[in-house]
């Protein structure tokens, strides 16, 4: 079976046919749609610049405002507006965490294929270089693959904010593009082990044997039988691994390792506010739960989908 | 005696036992060993055999999906074990295989057109998709479905519904020789007979060899001309399936015959209840492999293996006692 | 009155408007010490029937929608969790189909059969009594097997401790739901020889379900035939494997390929097996049926005592020749 | 038995040893001037060539990993760039912290997810079981971080029910423990949920009630360890994103453990440090599989008689 049309279909009558992933999906489209209109709506002035900064923003004694006092989610401490800042982060987050969880798959799919499909000695190199890279806490590995790439001697930050923030509104630059695979590369091993198992399990039933036993050639095998079966746990799989690339990016933004000031960043946003929690709790508090929900939100898919694609996988 | 279309000469399929990385496995599943048959076009060999025998490896390694180990399998001329590539996939479309588990041998996210299709596709034998609608139709309707359902998912079909699918694909091909494993053995009773009935009809029709491999051996004795029985990966006895099933020679068999239900309340024969359970094939018994269990065993079933040997025309045993 | 009582009992998958008819309208009965067995092919109902003598289905999804199962005059469906403790292993045993699923894969053999004394005979909970248990069954070398745990037992063996673990509290009724299926034809023989001994040397009463009819014949004392969820024939095994009534039972006796037989083709039923849910309406045969007649689409026959102790569910049933 | 634990044990070493090979050639092999950044970006040339032949930087990266490997046969972790101090002291000093920060949180949340997916799974559907997942859900999406922030906020600075400020005792691991359990304490709980409710539809808890056993004993004594096996697997393989946790929480509650000194090596970027706190937690890691498959063995006779 091909993707085509009919597989679309068939995804969105699974996602409508349960609760879980229909909330999940509907949240993501929510930000997504926010932040595809965040410069539209910036141009028609229904949202602030997110990067300007602005005395109005601050109250007398220089603090930021709270929520309300014209701002809808407050100002921050350089009096820029919180609401935009939050909206124009999740480009940030969304992008980064979808094409992360992309370079993810394709590694994790690729490694797991060939590991369960062809066995022996192969597998077994792939398999020790998969425990190696699960050695390493994914969050250090990517500390320590983000912050030395560098450029005379200087961190250089691979994140896209090392250039204007707004660069995102055009194109793809290399420092968005090493982010992804930075990300992509520290959370493929997961992936790569459950299709080994999965593709493990296929290979054995006896519709495999069959299509081997007409001829059928390993490209064969593995596009027409294997993927197709193994399919589901992947888009579970991958609704998952993009929380948890949300998740990491944030991280890396709070320890100072992702977009530099002033980009809009929500794990950034997160470390600026801090010295501020006292008189200004919104200011981590908003970008938290723009992560949670978010995260929360490809997990909760992923769960709903893993309900509704579950059971077929076991005739 | 007419050309054999398949012939299988001291065939042995070993594997290794698990074990660690860097430790060498020196002990072997002797799942086939030395095995030697022939089938004729057109007849049906029944191959017979408890769990663990080895009948599903060696049904499984004369089509080349199990690498044997050693020995030849002769097929119209040509040693299928040396066959490699692109050149075995050619040879395949000429063998086929019928599978026991109706519900994992169809593959589910597949519809049932291109199920059968693809073996038309990999072998180019629909020139165009037209060609290739109206070949799947009549496969349909050889095996008894409805042509109108090609368009259906595995699921939707009950057992033995799944089972002619699974024929309509072996057909699809046009093999000379199709394997048998255990087809009827997860349907209910009363489909197993229509299955039974359909394959014969099939081999009528086109000529088909089969090697037909089960437990049950009153099924195997009715689709069968011929019976090989098959003991911790040796064949015991072979022969003509009546003279094997009314004048059993080697000790199992008659075991295995007197074993086999029988829902006639009036036959009143005396069962035969074998000893213990069948031996690991990683150490199998020294001499006969059979001899733990046997009721006649003597000194030397300890310590020297039987041959098969001629004791009538078609007829060969391997028991030192068998007349 | 009867020591097991099944009436009219109706067991149903799932609730109300979507619920799945898997047991519609069974009775049955049992005496002490006799041996009964139940056949049908999947999807009969005939497992679900035996499951819920002792209520062992789980529940949701299974419904007991409707009917009685009198123990000794009490009725199981009602009774409260710790009366039915007493029930499950005390009264009635159970022996499974797959021996090596049935066994709990991390404990010792041995404890797991001594649990069942514990529960219902605390006072013979000893190794000494396990070994006596499993010499009972035929285990070679009971004192070693002691310490085995289930996956170091030939699927035989296993089934063996199933029914040594079964049979440990002494009770009234085993039911041996497909104790065979799963195992090797020369396996099977010995199973069932070593439980129609053990019924002569207890004398307890055996309920066994099957959907092999060959294996009715050496064990049953009265046979019922199920499908599609009900009972369509009913009567003494002998008379019953010699002169089937139900046009059900007939074909399913002569679509058995026998071992002696010259003919060329097996006598076949038409059609498949109906799913659970999809039962035909009026006598739910009738699609494959190869006497029916245009009302038997409409009408559902009751379960009619034909002949003196032989009941039968089809009005038109005839003799076989 | 043995033969398993001592293949093991080879297996474990040939990761270690790969593992230090791919983060040094990662460390290492990367463009970039280390010496500029450890001199400082305004240092003169003779600074840079000397700083460069102290370090060996100019030699060719494989022959420097030579170096290291050999160094690291010997115990040896290097000094850091930054402090010179010896990084397996460093890393000694603060171990005692990470691993009682990490222990109490294992603890904590093992005894809450165990009994947690028993009781979810033996009450499937219901409203308590709907509850749990989405709050198990949630904690599944917090970022370790924040949490962190909010509860030390709330509970340490506004309520005072903890102390805050600077780790002095025990006593101050409490909420970050409890930050840590309750980031992990969801996923666990589920994971408990769904190995139970498999094995609770297996045929031996059937046989076990068929038995007579009481619910209790089918639900503890029958279906419990053999649902913990998978469990079991996954604490040892979770090792590493605990670890990844606590990088977060002791950065947040300034608490001198490994994961601190491993975000101040990064960006001081100091080699050696890197490389000694990546090397230490994969030893970690590994070293957990290890008991795991230890406690494997004694969980699931079936794996001991395996081989």
């Amino acid at each position: 079976m091909s993707l085509n049309f009919g597989f679309f279909k068939t995804s969105l009558r699974i996602i409508c046919a349960n609760r879980l992933a229909a909330t999940g999906a509907l949240i993501i489209l929510l930000f997504v749609l926010l932040a595809l209109a965040a410069p539209t709506m910036m141009r028609l002035h229904l949202l602030g610049d997110p990067n300007q900064l602005n005395l109005n923003g601050l109250d007398k004694d220089g603090m930021p405002r709270s929520p309300g006092h014209g701002y809808l989610l407050g100002s921050d401490n350089l009096g820029r507006d919180v609401l935009s800042r939050v909206i124009y982060g999740a480009r940030v987050s969304l992008l980064v965490g979808v094409a992360s969880m992309l370079t993810a798959t394709l590694i994790g799919v690729t490694v797991g294929l060939l590991s369960g499909l062809y066995g022996g000695k192969l597998d077994l190199a792939l398999m020790r270089f998969t425990e190696m890279n699960l050695t390493i806490p994914s969050i250090l590995l990517a500390m320590a693959f983000t912050s030395l790439i560098g450029d005379n001697g200087r961190i250089m930050h691979l994140h896209p904010a090392a250039l204007p923030w707004h660069f995102l509104d055009v194109t793809l630059k290399r420092g968005l593009l090493s982010v992804f695979l930075v990300i992509g590369f520290v959370s493929w091993p997961g992936m790569a082990r459950i299709v080994r198992a999965q593709v493990l399990g296929v290979k054995e039933r006896e519709f495999v044997l069959a299509a081997r036993a007409l001829g059928a050639s390993h490209w064969r095998l593995i596009w027409r039988h294997l993927l197709p079966n193994i399919l589901p746990t992947v888009i579970v799989l991958a609704a998952m691994t993009t929380a948890n690339t949300i998740l990491l990016e944030a991280g890396l933004g709070y320890l100072g390792i992702g977009v530099p000031p002033p980009a809009p960043d929500w794990g950034t946003m997160i470390t600026e506010g801090q010295p501020y929690f006292a008189t200004a709790p919104h200011l981590v508090i908003v970008p938290g739960v723009a992560i949670v929900l978010t995260v929360l939100a490809f997990n909760v898919l992923g769960q709903g989908l893993q309900e509704q694609m579950g059971p077929r996988q076991r005739p | 005696m007419s050309e054999a279309l398949l012939e299988v000469k001291s065939l042995k399929v070993q594997f290794p036992v698990e074990a660690g990385p860097l430790t060498r496995s020196k002990d072997f599943v002797r799942a086939v060993d030395d095995v030697s048959f022939s089938i004729e076009p057109g007849e049906t060999v029944g191959l017979v055999g408890e769990s663990g025998c080895g009948k599903t490896t060696l049904g499984r390694a004369v089509i080349r999906l199990v690498e044997p180990t050693a020995g030849q399998v002769i097929f119209e001329g040509q040693d299928l074990a040396r066959l490699k590539g692109a050149a075995l996939r050619a040879q395949r479309r000429k063998f086929q295989m019928i599978f026991q588990d109706p519900y994992a041998s169809l593959n589910p996210r597949a519809r049932v057109e291109n199920i059968i299709g693809e073996a038309l596709d990999i072998h180019h034998l629909a020139p165009n998709s037209t060609a290739r609608r109206q070949r799947v139709e009549s496969l349909l309707k050889d095996v008894g479905l409805d042509p109108s359902h090609a368009h259906r998912y595995p699921h939707e079909f009950s057992g033995g519904q799944r089972q002619r699918i699974g024929i309509a694909r072996a057909l699809a091909v046009e093999p000379k020789l199709i394997v048998c494993d255990e087809p009827v053995s997860a349907l209910d009773v009363s489909v197993q007979a229509q299955i039974v009935n359909l394959l014969r009809d099939l081999q009528q029709e086109h000529g088909i060899a089969y090697l037909f491999v089960a437990h049950d051996l009153a099924v195997v004795r009715h689709i069968s001309r011929r019976i090989l029985v098959m003991y911790l990966g040796r064949i015991v006895e072979t022969g003509e399936a009546r003279a094997v099933c009314q004048s059993p020679r080697h000790p199992y068999t008659q075991a295995l015959i007197s074993a086999v239900p029988v829902v006639d309340p009036n036959s009143k024969r005396q069962r035969i209840i074998l000893a213990g359970d069948v031996p690991s094939p990683i150490h199998p018994p020294a001499g006969c492999p059979f001899h733990p269990r046997c009721p006649v065993a003597e000194a030397r079933c300890k310590t020297e293996v039987p041959a098969l040997r001629e004791t009538a025309p078609g007829r060969r045993v391997a028991c030192h006692l068998a007349k | 009155m009867p020591w097991l009582e099944i009436r009219n009992l109706q067991i149903h998958f799932g609730r109300a408007a979507k619920a799945l008819r898997a047991v519609d309208g069974v009775s049955l009965s049992l005496e002490p010490g006799k041996a009964l067995c139940l056949v049908g092919e999947s999807g009969s109902g005939k497992s679900v029937t035996a499951l819920s003598i002792a209520r062992l289905l789980t529940s949701p999804p299974a419904v007991y929608a409707g009917g009685e199962i009198l123990l000794e005059g009490r009725d199981v469906l009602h009774m409260r969790a710790a009366e039915l403790r007493q029930i499950r292993g005390g009264l009635v045993s159970y022996v499974f189909q797959e021996p090596g699923a049935s066994l709990n894969p991390v404990f010792r053999i041995g404890n797991q059969i001594k649990e069942a004394l514990q529960l219902h005979r605390p006072e013979v909970a000893t190794d000494a009594e396990v070994i006596r248990l499993l010499r009972l069954v035929g285990i070679p070398a009971p004192e070693a097997r002691l310490k085995s745990y289930p996956h170091e037992l030939s699927g035989g063996m296993q089934q063996r401790v199933m029914i040594a673990m079964a049979l440990a509290p002494q009770p009234k009724l085993l039911v041996a739901d497909e104790p065979t299926t799963a195992l090797d034809v020369t396996i099977q023989a010995q199973i069932i020889e070593l439980l129609v001994q053990l019924r002569q040397q207890l004398g307890m009463a055996i309920l066994l379900i099957t959907h092999n009819l060959g294996i009715v014949g050496d064990i049953a004392d009265d046979v019922a035939v199920m499908y599609a969820g009900q009972i369509v024939e009913r009567g003494p095994a002998q008379e019953l494997l010699q002169r089937p009534l139900h046009p059900y039972t007939q074909a399913l006796m002569n679509s058995v390929p026998r071992l002696d037989s010259e003919t060329e083709r097996l006598s076949t039923i038409s059609g498949s097996v109906p799913r659970l849910g999809a039962f035909p309406s009026g006598c739910r045969f009738h699609p494959r049926c190869s006497i029916a007649r245009s009302d038997c689409s409409q009408a559902a026959p009751p379960l009619v005592e034909m002949e003196p102790r032989r009941w039968v569910r089809c009005p038109y049933w005839t003799s076989p020749a | 038995m043995l033969t398993r634990l001592l293949t093991r044990f080879w297996w474990s070493a040939v990761t270690l040893l790969g593992t230090a090979f791919l983060t040094f050639l990662l460390v290492n092999a990367v463009p970039g001037d280390v010496a500029r950044v450890i001199a400082g970006s305004k240092a003169s040339a003779e600074v840079l060539q000397e700083i460069h032949l102290k370090y060996h930087l100019d030699d060719p990266v494989l022959q420097r990993l030579g170096f290291y490997l050999i160094q690291l046969a010997h115990g040896d972790l290097g000094h850091s760039y930054v402090t010179d101090q010896s990084v397996a002291e460093a890393i000694l000093i603060r171990f005692p912290t990470t691993a009682a920060l990490t222990s109490l949180a294992v603890v904590m949340w093992v005894a809450l997810a165990v009994p947690l997916g028993v009781l979810t799974a033996r009450f499937r559907s219901s409203w308590f079981d709907r509850t749990t997942l989405v709050v198990a859900t949630v904690s599944l999406s917090l970022p370790a971080f924040w949490l962190a922030r909010i509860l030390q906020y709330c509970l340490a600075y506004k309520l005072g029910w903890f102390p805050v400020g600077f780790f002095r005792s025990f006593v101050d691991l409490l909420l970050p423990a409890a930050t840590l359990a309750i980031l992990m304490v969801g996923y666990y709980a589920r994971l408990v949920h769904t190995n139970m409710v498999e094995v609770l539809d297996s045929l031996y808890v059937r046989a076990a009630r068929a038995k007579g056993a009481s619910e209790t004993r089918v639900l503890f004594k029958h279906a419990l360890r053999n649902a913990l096996i998978p469990v079991v697997t996954m604490l040892g393989m979770d090792v590493a994103s605990l670890l990844g946790g606590v990088l977060f929480i002791e950065n947040v509650f300034a608490l001198p453990g490994i994961g601190n000194l491993a975000v101040q090596s990064v960006l001081n970027l100091d080699v050696p440090m890197i490389m000694g706190t990546v090397l230490f937690s994969a030893t970690l890691v590994v070293g957990a599989n290890w008991v795991v498959d230890l406690l494997y063995g004694w969980i699931d006779p079936r794996i001991k008689s395996a081989s």
